[in-house]
């Protein structure tokens, strides 16, 4: 921004909002990444403590959403992308470390919360199948109408089958929370809730954030497992297979000697037990006992 | 067992199992023949497939590992 | 394999099994008889105790059938 | 599959996975480094014990055989 | 090993597998690279269907077959 | 177990598997090589196709795991 | 494979498996011999416990076995 330009705005805008943009234009350019949170729900005191628990991998900057906005525009360099996701209560998040850690480790740091009237379901809420530990009484009928499955048996209330009662984006009755709160039931996460994130070029989004370890894994053994196969099938030996590629040797080895039936010191015992084997195979396809020694007559 | 070896001999040299030959064979090995015995042999191998029943023995020991499984 | 089975024959009657009676056995099967052959085998089998190769192929699959099971 | 290979090698050589050491191994393959690619990896290869998931594929193959027969 | 995840990465890539390479790929990682092992690497893999050797499971076992056989 | 891998590397050279070959594998080896096995190994391979050999041993515990499993 | 299979004859005679003897092997047995992969094979099995593998291809019947079972 020239000098000129920054002239104009503090003559638009009052002093202290100048000075605000000014420190969050520092905020985001001292970081690598920069992303919005959401950080509707959260009790003050949780948020001290998420914010301190970041400390040294990430910080939490808050402001009005106008001078996020402006700061984000004034940085430019494509970090204007992320005002479309400034809305509601957020703030901005800085990092130096990588994007997708710090979307796991927001992830993992989100903590189970009750779900008000009111208030729209962030994912399927569902009443698991199982005994409520409530006794009979009209609980069992107020969980019908929100639409569980449930019964009296055994002297206590119990829900008959895992119940969906809510579909994300729906909004939450008083009859529902009610019977949520009674169960003990928290649908939400609360948290500070990654919704974009701005690294070194491209903008990410919570779909490309969330990465699935699970597959990373399997990738990691199947990558493990081809190098394994190339090595012993082009018998190139490793430290790691060495040992494979020598018993897969002595295999062949085996197998030749078998199959044509080498009168070698080692294999005969193998030869001894395939001719009993096949003898006995061929015994089993004969009727007539008369024919048979007699152990193994029928 | 020997009467079936004597027959499982004959195959792989491609002779044919007959009353004669397998006699013949046990008699090498020293057995003192039952001729009854070679008669029922060779009557209850005309109809097996001998490469066949062979074969199953190759299969045989995994169907005992499922048995033991 | 004619050569393991008649080693086999010999080991069933309880006669000895040597070079010459491997070799009269597999004679009478018609087989076109390898010396090489029945001395490597004979020489070979002079440390295997038969009957616990027979055993341990038996015992084998099932004991591989449990682990796989 | 080769950004994991890359993760692989650094692995076996004792260098640490790091966004800056993925890029210079896959940059001496030719391959066209997509950085996102390399953080995602980085990032998810922080939870998986690679020695253990080496092991378990080693045991595979004899697994996935027993599968297929 | 990383010797060969470098001819694997080569082989994703396209790129030719050989010494140049197999070694540029090695010194990326900070290898301390053997030549010797380079050219064994590129000389056990001249003859080679990378594709093909990656998929048959390296499965010693192939002893199983014979012995139940 | 030297005799047949002797012959399992002229079989991967492509060299005629006879006693001379044997032999000259063998004795480089440090063998104190016996005729009568060299004879009784070209012998008992010689109407063998070792590929086939290995490969059937290969593919039987598929067919053995397709019976037991 | 035949640099294996060579290892594995000296392994059973008892000889050292170094360089030259996988070598002296190798060229009876008329491989065009690449030292580079002799090396390469040496250095491998170093810390290999050789024994150990064998009985685990030994072993490997009755893990074949368990595939089936």
């Amino acid at each position: 921004m020239s000098e000129s330009e920054r002239i104009r705005r503090t003559e638009t805008i009052p002093q202290w909002k100048q000075e605000e943009v000014d420190e969050l234009v520092d905020f985001i350019e001292s970081y690598a990444s920069v992303g919005i949170v959401g950080v509707a729900g959260i009790p003050s005191r949780q948020l001290q403590n998420m914010r301190r628990d970041l400390h040294g991998s990430a910080e939490v900057r808050m402001s009005r959403n106008t001078l996020t906005r402006r700061a984000l525009e004034d940085v430019g360099d494509g970090l204007g992308g992320l005002t479309e996701f400034v809305s509601g209560q957020v703030a901005l998040i800085g990092t130096n470390d990588n994007p997708f850690g710090l979307y796991q480790q927001l992830e993992a740091s989100k903590t189970p919360a009750p779900i008000n009237a009111g208030e729209v379901a962030p994912n399927d809420i569902v009443i698991p199948e199982g005994d409520t530990g409530i006794d009979p009484g009209p609980f069992v009928g107020e969980l019908q109408q929100v639409g569980a499955e449930a019964r009296i048996m055994d002297g206590s209330i119990k829900v008959t089958a895992d119940s969906t009662v809510l579909e994300t984006g729906e909004e939450v009755s008083d009859e529902l929370a009610n019977v949520l709160g009674e169960l003990g039931i928290e649908p939400k996460e609360v948290g500070l809730d990654l919704r974009s994130v701005y690294s070194e070029g491209i903008l990410f989004e919570p779909d490309e954030l969330a990465i699935d370890v699970d597959e990373y894994r399997a990738d990691v053994q199947s990558a493990a497992a081809a190098a394994r196969n190339l090595s012993v099938n082009a018998a190139y030996p490793t430290a790691r297979t060495a040992g494979t590629l020598l018993a897969k040797a002595v295999g062949e080895a085996k197998s030749v000697g078998l199959f044509a039936a080498i009168e070698d010191p080692e294999l005969v015992p193998d030869l001894v037990a395939k001719a009993d084997g096949q003898v006995r195979a061929l015994a089993a396809q004969i009727d007539d006992d008369e024919a048979l020694p007699e152990e193994l007559r029928g | 067992m020997e009467y079936v070896y004597a027959a499982l001999m004959l195959n792989e040299t491609g002779e044919e199992i007959n009353e004669d030959n397998v006699t013949a064979v046990l008699e090498a090995a020293g057995v003192d023949v039952e001729q009854s015995r070679v008669k029922a042999l060779v009557a209850a191998l005309e109809d097996v497939d001998i490469e066949e029943a062979i074969d199953t023995a190759a299969a045989a020991p995994a169907a005992g590992g499922a048995a033991g499984g």
